[in-house]
Parts: C-alpha cells; structure tokens; sequence
C-alpha cells in the first residue's frame, strides 16, 4: 500500500497519550495486521551547562518537512511490507517529560513494522529540517542538535 | 537577481528576522553564502545547510528567478 | 535500573488502547526518558485450509512464563540502558483486531528501547511456554505456531 | 518414581487432560518420553520440549523426587 497524498505531519504543542491511544483503537478493524511499532519522542530534562531543560521549542520548515517526510514516507512503504503508517511531530512549545514525536507503523509480521519505525525515525532526525530551543528554568536557551 | 531568503532556528536569531528579500551579488549558493557571512559574522561560527525550493542544494546552483532559498541549522526533530 | 522482583505478565483477556494509554501517561514525569518504543500483537484474522480465524484462546505455563519473562527482563535491563520496561500478554480469548502483547520499553536515547523492545518480543516469542488455540468462526480450531 | 506431569495445548487435548500422576518406569525424561509416546501415540506426531521444574531440560535428566514436569508444545505468545 501506498498513500500519495501528501500529510501534514504537524500538531501544535505535545502529542497527548490519548491521541495515540485513539490511532491504535483505528487499527482495530484492520485484522490483517499482526503487529504494531511505535516510537515516542519525549522531552527530556537534560542539564546544561548546570541548567536544566524545562521545555523545547519547535519551529520547522514546514513546507520542506512535510515533503521531506512524505518522501521517508513513501520509501517506507517501498521498503517495508507495511499495512499502515502514521507520523506526527509537534510545533511550539514541549514541556519535559511530554512527547513530541509519535511514529506508528503496522505490518501482518513483526519484522516489517519494527525495521519501518527505525527507518522513518533516523530518517525524520536527519533529514527533515526542524527546530528545537530547549528553554531553561531561567528562560535563556540553547538550541538542540541531533546527532 | 532579487532572492526571497527564509531563516531558521539559530540563524533566524543571529539575522534578526525569518525571512528577507535579498538583493544576490553573485550567481551561485557559494557567492550567496559569502555575501550573508559578511553581513551576519556569527553565521561563520556554525554549520548549516542551503535549501532551494525546498531541497538540499550544493554551493554550485546557480539561481533561477523566483528561487526560494533557506538557510537551515542543525536539525533537531524528535 | 533492575527490577529484582518477579511480576505477573498475564491480564485476562484483550489489552485495551486506554491501558497503553495510561501506561505512557505514567512516564510523563520521568524527565530522563528521551524516547519510548511501544510493540503491540494483534491477533489476524489469517486464513488456514479456506477457514478465517476469528480469535486466539491463549494458554501458558504461567509460573515458567514468568520466570522466562523475568529471566528476559534482567536480561534486558543488563544489556541495553534503559529507564522502564512494561510487559503484558493476554490470557483467554482475543478477538481478531485486538491486542494480546505490550512491550514497552524506555531509554535516554532512542537506541537503547528500539533495541531492548526488539529484543524481548523475539526473547518471548522463542523463549516463554505460551500457547495459542486459533479458533474458526465454525468453533474448529488449530494450534499456532511461532517461527 | 511418582511424577506430577503437565500437559498444554495440543498435547492437552492429547491427553485429555491438563495434569496427572504418573507412575514413571524409567528414571530419566527420555524414559518418561518413551513411555507417554507409547500411551498416548498421537505425541509422536509431533515436536514437543519437557520441562522439569519450570526449565527446559534434555532427554538425559534423572528424576528426582517431587519434579514436576510439563510437556510443552511449540510456543505462540505474542
């Protein structure tokens, strides 16, 4: 399967655990699925510098993200045996210990979901152009890089 | 040529604004890079990619009209 | 982190969406997680012989169940670094469509649970005495299988 | 030797039940296996593990008193 539209990846603020709780509760009428992988993205509290994180904030490329992803996107499906794939990032402001990231795939076999959410994950890190501030307690800031 | 410049992150704080119209002095992404580093030193001090019209782009491309252009810092998704 | 003490794996019957849900909220104040990474089983309607299966009737040898799942779990916390590890599987009968395996696991950096995740459903999959009786719409049954 | 002996899935169904007492003729688990092949024949059909105490165990092990031994069937969790 392969989805040409192309998706906005885009929610404003953290992904609520109710929100994923509802994509997997859609899956439930989809019985030729055997197995689901989901990744979570979650700020952390991480200290710098003797400063600790209290929030990231995301901006993004928009335009270029989405093209970017729906091109991870579709090379996933190339890849991979999949039934069904759904990708949100936040933008704006993620406190700690909140998600920002939510990739959820599904496949007849494990082997296929757990191979496209690693992929779609490592891809999304260094290809798609986002942003992130981490804002400390005292509201100054860094911004963060992927490695 | 006259290129419309978006800015991100990082680099939107150390050019003061996320979007500009800029007036190209040469032809290239190369002489485009060196024109915005002697106007913001600070970008010299940190790695960052060009996009044209939304790719990733090397600093040969030579600019079309109506090229949109953005600089990208460090990607920070997830 | 290890966890010395043995737990209970098995839930009766599906796992619902609003379990998994709760299970990420309660993470929320673990500010050191950078990443969670969720496997769920689902039971397939797969079809054996012409026959369409309607559900799975899950039995185990539950005390070596847990105590393979617990040998599993060290396992795990001893080779990947990870913050939490949650695991469920479903005793009775699960629907085609519903869940029947939760293995959630986190970690600083995304890595660790990708790995650790992958690890203890393949460590389950070959490891834990759990049985399963695919059951026709008809009330004829076969025995799974895993490869 | 008097054994306890479990059965699960298909070998239940077997055997018709899930748990008995068995009056072992031999002293080790290849005896056991010989002599619950003969009763129950369809066992020979197909591929099976044993338990004894909860840890899988070769066809070499020697009972002692107050094992308890379980005959497993190919494993489906997940």
């Amino acid at each position: 399967m392969s989805e040409k539209k192309m998706k906005n990846v885009f929610v404003q603020g953290a992904i609520s655990p109710e929100k994923i709780a509802n994509s997997i509760s859609h899956h439930q009428v989809k019985t030729n699925i055997g197995g689901h992988d989901i990744f979570l993205g979650q700020v952390r509290a991480d200290e710098i510098d003797g400063k600790i994180v209290k929030a990231i904030e995301y901006t993004a490329y928009e335009e270029m993200a989405n093209q970017t992803i729906h091109e991870i996107r579709e090379a996933a499906f190339e890849k991979f045996d999949l039934t069904c794939m759904h990708i949100y990032h936040s933008l704006g402001s993620v406190n700690v210990g909140e998600i920002c990231l939510f990739v959820f795939t599904s496949s007849a076999h494990r082997k296929d979901c757990f191979d496209a959410t690693r992929f779609i994950v490592e891809e999304i890190k260094t290809k798609a152009p986002m942003f992130g501030k981490e804002v400390f307690e005292d509201e100054t800031h860094v911004w963060k890089e992927n490695k | 040529m006259k290129l419309k410049v978006k800015y991100f992150g990082l680099i939107a704080e150390f050019v003061g604004a996320s979007e500009q119209s800029v007036i190209a002095k040469g032809l290239s992404v190369q002489d485009l890079r060196h024109q915005l580093e002697t106007e913001y030193p600070k970008l010299k001090t940190i790695t960052y990619q060009i996009a044209v019209n939304q790719k990733i782009t090397s600093d040969q491309y030579l600019f079309n009209d109506g090229d949109e252009l953005a600089l990208l810092p460090p990607f920070a998704g997830g």
